[in-house]
């Protein structure tokens, strides 16, 4: 075990390295400077390049790396933006981040599971059929224009604010009804960023399922008498379900990247948004570090999907 | 004469596929006594299996589907009785082992809850109780330190012990038949041994009788009483031990024995059948076995040949067994 | 593979791909598209780029079937030509990630030791990039032009192919065939491409038209973001991303591009899995 | 069984939720509070007048901290803010001598002083801070505390829009001193002495501002300010539908849409800023002024005007917003005559001499590359309808779109063009001497290179003059000197609009301290040039 958890972590260090040169080499290589990106008649050009030298930009490129990993490990790194700390930035938005794609991981493992179940028990029937195309429309489904049509058939149904982390005119609600605001305003882009994710694991856990019906020890527990619901949901589910586990570690990357349009589009202030503003506005020291950090992310739950896998198969426990 | 334990009446299987329909086991009869062990023979794809869990209803539907027949058990008909009562018998009436133990067990279940879980369904004992009687069990089928195994994930343990503990399963109700899907095949051929003695054992201390299916006819020789011999769907020949070992009717039967590699006759060459089982989707027609049979007449390929009695108990399904020796 | 076992081995993918109607319906969707796509120029009723102001934003008629948009444009011309821009970028997109992946597979697999665990490495690296941003980020600062968005789609998706390319090399180079070829004294190039490629060819195959749904949708996003295939060119993207301001004024702006890219991701995806079913063995039949 | 009703249940619980959620949601009138909410596209990024660049941040700026001076709502002229009043010395060095107000306090209690101006000055000085307006105040000689409420500026030379740089918000000495004013936490917790003061900010969400009860002008009526972050404009209609957002800026083609909403009200006013081709002139494409004016005449300014703006522009003739005093009303823009175009090309020799539609000269075709930034979509239209409109002359026009910084830097600043679509968002100041003069050719926003001697002289003129009347009078002829020599074309000037909610009045009292209510009214300054007047009377309000 320790020998497995110290490969793990020589390997992830020097996962992290990889990406966070790639990622400085993509960043520096581009064209387009972060600070000409106001035209105002106003300002005269000794002036950019004196600020252009405030932020280190006039040093070599491996220079810059180097400083960028010092700053990020002292806390000095700032924002071309507005000057501030780029972790404050960033760890202000990230629990609304997660908040939200714990809500729609929530949503789409409550329902894609169930689904998929379902699906299963009576395979090419009407409502498995059904199931299937409703999966593929789900899987195909551009969710920016879902969101645009979403948003206007709520609006024009319930003439009710959609976006944004709650109302702004909440005088005179009841804190329940607080309560209920918010959980509108995140109910809406968590169900709509988790139909590709319900429809993908319904899918998933549909197919694992008809594989674990087929297996032997399904007919054994049947040849022992036991009902074709225990058979069913204690014998197949609980091995259907083990390769589900590991998939907990693989929503982390889409994380970001599936955050970005979403929290766009509902005004959602979170790290996606950053991200894009930081792309947009060539913040390089943003950038690099949501990529960095987004990359660890990953790396924690690819970890953690393995140690899960461990718990939940007594397969892997003991070895 | 006893009556039998189980009688088997006409059974037979289609399997309904998109390719065409694979007649896996076509009008199969044959009775299970009290007390005895019946060997059912073939090679693989012969239909044994599927004869097998077509006593349980375990065919998997669609595809499979029983089209016609009886199973009498103890004068019930099986296929008569509703999925709720199928329940019933599974397991704690009839029991069944397979071949492969490594996937026969559910892996992610101890093998004390795989058995706990037949015992609390068939003899509503509770969980304290079902747990004292898989310990039991698992001692009756002579794991060493059952306390301890009773905990034990199928994977931590060995081939051999995997089938005891799926004996161990099959056993706990006591059922008055057990069907032996291939037990040994997968296993080491002293495990095979020692798991077959055990069987065997098992068996006459309880009384109980068993479906054995299997290939190896040195299984048969071991531990049958009664032999029937499968082909194509088919019981081709079918009778008491000594009468199928000494005195086979059948040509597919001759072939099978003079397969098995026998040590005290030095022979140079293993006289396998020539020619392969045929397509369950295209069967020969007439008898299904004379594309391979040394044999045959012009009149083989006509038409099926029915079940002759040779003797009172032994039946042959061929023109010539009486040419056959 | 000599070429009669081809033709057997399609004909038999064929016999249970063609039960899959979903599929089927897929592979017919998509071969309209295709053929719209190459025949936009006799098809559409109007230049795709001919503005004329004082026909904007007119709704979907007999004489403009999709209607209009805010310059006057003809919008069933537009998506025509749009199929062409949505329909290069999935497939040159997954060309290119198909091409690496199956070469770095390949040479993993193969070789094997330090150059597999190398490759393997630089994999997990590129994997660990939350794919649509690291999109984002390349194409906003190379500047989105159709060329770019399809190469930075591809340099950026081919880890999937590439590692279970590398697990069936590993596997098929083992096999008999393949240390009889070595025995021969074939070499390297000729095993792994003549050999071992085309036996795992299938898997690459499912996920190759799955991955064109999926850069389809991707490039949609990207237009979405305002970094898609850059205007006046019309990709369904980006006719859906400029009319998206007009969705009050002009519905048909948003819902019919946005349909069309719905429909053909369905397609592909529908069609993807129909390959996966058909052209694996332990599925087959299972009906 | 167990595990299928736990199965069923999390669908069911999703269900119910979402279903309790619309039933809430459905039954909800939205109430009437005294605040406004105003839709942003961007957040803020320095709530700090010096620091500040983008208009999210001024115009929160704007309501925390005063300037010295602040333009009257003509545009036309100053009043004063923190300055009661000022004098200006002219001579080869002018002085401008500002008299502070008495008894302004900070949003903290401290008093202000004519120490928080020159500390605000010094830092803009300070090479470490990351601001773009030093700029300004290049010319600033030097500045002087003469006592605690007169505070002295001397410029090394006559530059008159030098005053108008005084509006910067003044920045709290007391607070800042000891800060590094780039990192400081005070950009994100401003204090100033405006008329709201700064409550919250939630990155990306909102930001917050409550009444200054101590304002030097009197409590604002509003309670509360709030910035709303939207990024989509065309969602951002949606919250004001919902009554999420009280301020909206309409696009042209909603306007109609909005005007009919009956909650609603809905204001123009043309902007200070005008779109505009610029052409290339190192191109020898460019040099020649009958082809720049030839493809003037050629582009349908009326038809984009109309069609793309929904008539919310207007066309201008020259570099200068058409409503305010410096505009010229004597030149008249050039007229859309594409038969003049082809005459005028025709004379530069400009023929399609081989038949194939383009027209050529030298044998070389017309043909050029027109760009924009990508992400505007007015632009993206105009040049459209441009290559359109030009490819029926016979030029060929290919046009691309960039993205902003890559469009800057690799095209625009390293003058790697053709032409371009771009805007500017003027000052109320005419001095646009950083645009046009030929000083400005390598460094600065001159990236036409355009160079004509008499404009250079009467732009330096214009910066030293102080008289209005003279201003106006050299601003007319560099007018016209720019409309004759067309290295633009002067597409149009735009016409803002925007909707507000119309439960908002302004409250006024007279001195006996009679309330009366009078309806908002759009000032060339801008609707909310009165804000602190601003309020939401608790009734319905009766329409005139």
């Amino acid at each position: 075990m320790a020998r497995f958890l110290f490969r793990r972590l020589l390997q992830l260090l020097f996962t992290l390295i990889g990406i966070s040169i790639l990622s400085w080499i993509i960043i520096t290589q581009a064209p387009g400077s972060p600070i000409a990106l106001t035209m105002d008649p106003k300002v005269s050009p000794k002036i950019i390049e004196q600020m252009e030298k405030n932020y280190d930009l006039d040093k070599p490129i491996y220079q810059q790396y180097f400083l960028w990993l010092k700053k990020l490990f002292t806390g000095k790194l700032y924002s071309f933006k507005d000057g501030r700390p780029v972790l404050e930035k960033i760890a202000e938005r990230i629990w609304n981040t997660l908040l939200l794609n714990l809500v729609a991981t929530l949503i789409i493992f409550s329902l894609a599971i169930p689904l998929g179940v379902f699906s299963a028990r009576r395979p090419y029937s009407f409502l498995d059929n059904l199931g299937t195309f409703g999966a593929y429309l789900g899987l195909s489904i551009p969710g920016f224009w879902l969101a645009y049509l979403v948003i206007l058939a709520t609006v024009k149904l319930f003439g009710y604010p959609v976006l944004g982390l709650r109302s702004f005119v909440i005088e005179g609600l009841s804190t329940p009804e607080i309560v209920l605001d918010r959980i509108w305003h995140l109910l809406l882009p968590a169900s709509i960023m988790a139909i590709h994710g319900i429809a993908g694991l319904s899918r998933y856990t549909r197919s694992s399922m008809l594989e674990v019906v087929r297996q032997d020890y399904i007919r054994t527990a049947k040849s022992k008498g036991l009902s074709e619901e225990v058979v069913y949901y204690k014998h197949a589910l609980r091995n259907a379900l083990l390769p589900i586990i590991t998939l907990f570690g693989f929503l982390i990357p889409g994380l970001i990247g599936g955050s970005i349009i979403m929290e766009s589009v509902f005004a959602w202030p979170g790290i996606g948004r950053l991200a894009y503003q930081a792309v947009l506005a060539r913040d390089y020291p943003v950038v690099m570090t949501i990529l960095t950090i987004s990359a660890v992310l990953t790396l924690i739950g690819n970890f953690i999907a393995d140690l899960l896998y461990g718990v939940a198969d007594p397969r892997i426990r003991y070895q | 004469m006893r009556h039998p334990l189980l009688e088997v009446r006409s059974l037979t299987t289609h399997f309904f596929t998109e390719d065409g329909i694979v007649r896996a086991v076509e009008d199969v009869s044959f009775e299970i006594y009290p007390g005895e062990i019946l060997c059912l023979v073939g090679e693989s794809g012969c239909g044994k299996s599927v004869t097998g869990l077509s006593i349980l209803k375990l065919i998997p539907i669609p595809p499979g589907q029983i089209v016609r027949g009886e199973i009498l058990f103890n004068g019930r008909d099986l296929l008569k009785l509703s999925e709720k009562e199928m329940e019933g018998v599974r397991g704690n009436e009839i029991s069944m082992i397979f071949q492969e133990p490594m996937t026969s067990l559910n892996p992610v279940f101890t093998i004390g809850d795989q058995i706990m879980e037949a015992i609390q369904l068939h003899q509503k004992l509770n969980k304290r109780d079902a747990r004292k009687k898989a310990i039991e069990m698992l001692d009756r089928v002579k794991i060493p330190s059952p306390e301890k195994r009773i905990d034990s994930y199928p994977h931590q343990l060995s081939g051999g012990m995997r089938q005891r503990a799926m004996i161990a399963m099959a056993l706990s109700c006591q059922p008055k038949l057990l069907i032996a899907d291939e037990p040994t095949t997968a296993l080491d051929v002293t495990i095979q041994a020692e798991v077959l003695r055990l069987l065997r054992e098992i068996q006459r201390e309880m009384e109980m009788s068993v479906m054995l299916i299997t290939h190896d006819l040195g299984v048969v020789s071991e531990v049958g009483d009664r032999v029937a011999v499968m082909y194509a769907g088919r019981i081709v020949e079918y009778g008491p031990i000594e009468d199928i070992f000494h005195e086979m009717r059948h040509p597919y039967t001759r072939g099978l024995l003079e397969s098995i590699p026998q040590l005290e006759v030095k022979k140079t060459r293993l006289n396998a059948i020539p020619g392969q089982v045929p397509n369950p989707l295209n069967l020969p027609e007439g008898c299904k076995f004379h594309p391979r049979c040394p044999l045959r007449i012009e009149d083989c390929r006509r038409e099926e040949p029915p079940l002759f009695e040779v003797k009172e108990g032994h039946y042959s399904r061929c023109l010539r067994w009486k040419e056959c020796r | 593979m000599n070429e009669r076992g081809m033709t057997s081995q399609i004909k038999f993918f064929w016999k249970y791909f063609k039960r899959n109607r979903l599929a089927v319906g897929g592979l017919t969707i998509i071969l309209i598209i295709f053929i719209v796509a190459g025949t936009a120029p006799f098809l559409a009723p109007y230049d795709p780029g001919k503005t004329d102001v004082s026909l904007k934003l007119k709704p979907p008629s007999l004489k403009h079937y999709l209607g209009t948009d805010q310059l006057g444009r003809d919008v069933f011309s537009r998506m025509l030509y749009g199929a062409r821009i949505s329909l290069s970028v999935g497939f040159v997109a997954v060309g290119i990630s198909i091409f690496i992946g199956i070469l770095v597979g390949a040479i993993a697999g193969y070789y094997g030791r330090w150059v597999d665990s190398l490759l393997m490495r630089l994999v997990d690296i590129m994997f660990c990039f939350p794919t649509f941003f690291l999109i984002l980020t390349v194409v906003a600062l190379l500047g989105p032009s159709i060329f770019n968005i399809m190469v930075i789609i591809g340099l950026t998706s081919w880890m999937g192919t590439a590692r279970f390319v590398r697990a069936e090399f590993l596997s098929l180079k083992e096999r008999d065939f393949v240390q009889a070829a070595r025995a021969l004294g074939l070499n390297d190039r000729r095993i792994i491409f003549r050999h071992i490629l085309p036996n795992a060819l299938a898997p690459v195959f499912v996920t190759a038209t799955l991955d064109v749904a999926t850069a389809i949708l991707v490039e949609a996003g990207l237009s979405f973001l305002g970094f898609g295939v850059q205007p006046p060119a019309p990709s369904w993207g980006n006719i859906l991303t400029e009319g998206r301001t007009y969705i009050f004024d002009a519905w048909w702006l948003t819902v019919f591009p946005g349909l069309a890219i719905l429909l053909t991701v369905l397609s592909f995806n529908l069609v993807g899995e129909g390959l996966r079913d058909s052209l694996d063995p332990r599925l087959r039949g299972r009906r | 069984m167990r595990i299928k009703t736990l199965l069923l249940f999390f669908p069911l619980l999703f269900l119910i939720l979402l279903g309790i959620n619309i039933i809430f949601v459905s039954s909800r009138p939205t109430p009437i509070v005294n605040q406004l909410i105003i839709s942003s596209i961007g957040d803020a990024s320095y709530l700090n007048p010096v620091l500040a660049q983008d208009s999210a941040s001024s115009d929160i700026n704007s309501l925390v901290f005063n300037g010295l001076i602040k333009y009257n709502r003509d545009l036309q002229g100053f009043v004063g803010d923190l300055a009661e009043s000022w004098e200006i010395r002219p001579g080869p060095e002018p002085e401008i001598t500002f008299y502070l107000r008495r008894g302004v306090l900070w949003h903290d209690g401290k008093p202000f002083s004519a120490e928080d101006v020159k500390f605000t000055f010094d830092k803009i000085m300070d090479e470490k801070t990351q601001t773009v307006r030093r700029s300004d105040y290049e010319l600033v000689k030097k500045v002087e505390v003469v006592d605690p409420y007169t505070f002295r500026v001397i410029y090394r030379q006559p530059f008159s829009p030098g005053l108008g740089t005084w509006g910067i918000g003044i920045l709290p000495k007391h607070l800042l001193e000891k800060e590094d004013i780039n990192t400081s936490s005070f950009n994100r917790n401003p204090v100033g002495t405006g008329p709201f003061r700064f409550v919250e900010w939630v990155s990306d969400e909102k930001i917050v501002l409550e009444a200054n009860p101590r304002y030097f002008e009197g409590r604002p009526h509003l309670d509360r300010i709030i910035y709303r972050i939207i990024p989509e404009t065309s969602l951002s209609e949606m919250e004001l539908l919902t009554k999420g957002v009280d301020h909206y800026g309409v696009l042209p083609h909603q306007y109609r849409r909005m005007s009919e909403i009956p909650f609603l009200k809905i204001y123009s006013q043309p902007s200070l800023a005008y779109t505009y081709i610029g052409y290339n002139l190192r191109n020898p494409l460019f040099q020649d002024k009958r082809v720049r004016r030839a493809l003037t005449h050629a582009i349908h300014r009326e038809e984009i005007v109309q069609y793309v703006l929904y008539g919310f522009g207007r066309m201008i003739s020259g570099p200068f917003p058409s409503h305010l005093w410096y505009y010229n009303p004597n030149v008249k823009p050039l007229p859309y005559d594409p038969e003049k175009a082809k005459k005028l090309l025709a004379e530069a020799g400009w023929r399609d001499t081989d038949g194939d539609g383009v027209l050529d000269k030298e044998g070389k075709p017309f043909r050029f590359k027109l760009i924009t930034n990508s992400g505007n979509d007015i632009r993206r239209d105009v040049g459209v309808l441009v290559q359109r409109q030009l490819r029926e002359l016979g030029i060929d026009v290919i046009f691309e779109t960039y993205e902003w910084s890559v469009f800057l830097k690799n095209f625009i600043n390293a003058k790697h063009f053709d032409a371009c679509i771009l805007g500017w968002s003027l000052s109320p100041d005419p001095d646009d001497y950083m645009i046009w003069h030929s000083s400005q050719i390598e460094k600065g926003f001159n990236f036409i290179s355009y160079v004509n001697p008499e404009a250079d002289r009467l732009w330096e003129e214009g910066r030293k003059e102080y008289d209005l009347e003279r201003r106006r009078k050299i601003y007319w002829r560099i007018h016209e000197l720019i409309a004759e020599d067309q290295p633009y074309t002067f597409l149009f000037s735009p016409i803002g609009i925007s909707a507000l909610q119309k439960k908002f009045v302004l409250l006024e009292r007279d001195s006996s301290g009679r309330e009366t209510y009078r309806p908002i009214q759009m000032e060339k300054a801008g609707l909310m040039y009165d804000l602190i007047k601003w309020y939401v009377p608790r009734g319905p309000v009766m329409e005139k």
